[in-house]
């Protein structure tokens, strides 16, 4: 039988060969424990790196936790690191806010929410993997639906959908 | 009129429906009121402002502009008597007031998302050398679940794919081809407004795939109106011109 | 000014993002500090990690300081790594099987035949151990010539790449 001590080094290894988001559940399979206890592990060691004052950080991202850096070193990494991929065209995002609140969503729905084509952008962001197919509408054409990735909630810094403000609370704000 | 206060490009804006906003927005008018005559004249002017703009472009911001035409029309002629069952009467921007606020919202989520993007673009993940943390493993099979007759098959498949003309189960894949071929075409036309040469456009273009795939580009450009061809003497060699620069 | 806790943490920001060891020298001219300091900075993290029971710590090899796993913890990145690794991808498969056929065989040629980039995928193939670089193609660029591996023989049972299964053996097994 392995410590608590010894479980969460076990998880810190595991986050730490990781770039990408771990699960719970991921977890609680590698290191063979209920998906509660390995909850409640992730979530001490989680705590633990709040409070701690070093170079890098436990985040809840995509339903999981990863390891990132803090914003306030950017600047020094920056200088051992090459800038990161380019940012997204607003045309992107605007594409990507309709996809992420109305998914699934067929292209032809999000033309005609945005008043423009979006054939490009579209490839774009599957290219990026920030959406993806997820099915098909059925009826004529039986169009593809799309919808957003766990790599679109973690580009975004988002852990999961519901963190994105509510589009009605703009509705009401006078431009 | 005075253009200097059209400076703003249409390219800035992300379609008609954005330069509407931006419109409402600059008269300060309320978006459930909207002065319709007054905006629908600013929105042509922009419309005759712009230059040189990209075909698909200009499709999306005529189709608005003759919405906005329609609704003034709407809104000049006289009101039919009051029915008495019908106490609202229907205004004829209401749907288009719908579409402005809804788009309004995306629009606020996306620099809601802008805003999340650069704060992201200031952490990092770790940059993991896969092949090193592998090397001290027990070797795993990589192709444990692989057998000789598949890789052949996988060979065989190739082969097939790229000797065939296009097969058929592969076409929804090559749609995508077909796209790209589309815009680099567009963008070679742009860039050469005298025309570009049918041969010169499958030169270098080595595979199969793709010459069928610009091929089948040029058909659906002509088709969507985009490009005309002219050829000058017969067997000669045909000129492709985008359709706003030609003059037949 | 900044604080040793603070310089401290930089330092350890830094040696997270790097897959590669980083000199006293490297991080001096980073955080701006003199050499002496420097190490002595580094050394304090060293110690620091060697006394405490976490998931990675700081190893001092040769040309510098680099995050590593512990070796007990190998079995369990090896779990999470191991699904990744016994599973190629269709566009793999397709990529070792043209490489096995028509080897030796460079890196645009496979994307002629394969109508995509395959970069990424024969980074893999190599981690995997199924290709390798076997030379250079003479003429413009001397591009790598790829070829199969002594492992990719064995994991298939081949004696050499010449049994390799062809059309005209199944066409007259088929017969």
């Amino acid at each position: 039988m392995l410590f608590t001590d010894d479980l969460k080094a076990i998880i810190e290894s595991l986050l730490f060969v990781s770039n990408k988001p771990l699960t719970v559940k991921e977890v609680s399979e590698i290191i063979n424990l209920s998906q509660e206890e390995t909850e409640k592990l992730l979530e001490d060691l989680y705590l633990e790196y709040q409070k701690n004052h070093r170079g890098f950080t436990l985040a809840k991202l995509a339903y999981g936790y990863l390891f990132i850096t803090k914003k306030e070193h950017a600047p020094f990494i920056e200088k051992l690191y090459k800038p990161k991929l380019s940012n997204l065209s607003t045309a992107a995002l605007e594409t990507l806010a309709i996809i992420a609140y109305k998914q699934p969503i067929t292209r032809s729905e999000i033309e005609l929410l945005r008043g423009v084509k979006v054939d490009k952008i579209i490839y774009t962001l599957i290219d990026r993997n920030l959406i993806e197919e997820v099915g098909r509408r059925e009826g004529p054409g039986r169009p593809i639906l799309y919808g957003t990735t766990r790599d679109f909630l973690q580009y975004f810094g988002l852990n999961d959908i519901s963190q994105l403000p509510h589009p009605e609370k703009y509705a009401l704000e006078e431009a | 009129m005075d253009t200097t206060k059209y400076q703003i490009q249409l390219e800035n804006f992300q379609g008609p429906l954005d330069l509407l906003l931006h419109l409402i927005e600059k008269n300060e008018v309320d978006i459930y009121d909207i002065p319709i005559a007054q905006i629908t004249d600013q929105y042509l002017d922009y419309i005759n402002e712009a230059k040189n703009f990209d075909l698909d472009v200009a499709s999306e911001f005529l189709v608005m502009a003759a919405t906005l035409l329609a609704i003034k029309a709407k809104m000049l002629l006289p009101k039919p008597p009051k029915v008495d069952n019908e106490d609202l009467e229907e205004d004829p921007r209401e749907e288009l007031v719908a579409r402005l606020i809804e788009y309004r919202q995306y629009k606020q989520v996306a620099y809601y998302l802008r805003e999340k993007e650069q704060e992201m673009s200031t952490v990092f993940v770790r940059d993991i050398d896969e092949s090193k943390i592998i090397k001290d493993f027990e070797p795993v099979n990589p192709v444990s679940n692989v057998s000789l007759q598949d890789l052949w098959k996988h060979f065989k498949a190739i082969l097939d794919r790229a000797s065939e003309l296009v097969p058929v189960y592969e076409l929804e894949k090559e749609e995508i081809a077909i796209t790209q071929c589309m815009a680099w075409i567009l963008d070679g036309l742009n860039n050469q407004p005298q025309g570009l040469s049918f041969k010169g456009l499958f030169t270098g273009r080595t595979t199969r795939i793709r010459l069928i795939m610009t091929f089948l580009a040029l058909l659906e450009l002509i088709k969507q109106n985009k490009i005309r061809c002219r050829q000058n003497k017969i067997f000669g060699d045909i000129q492709i011109y985008l359709a706003e620069d030609c003059e037949i």
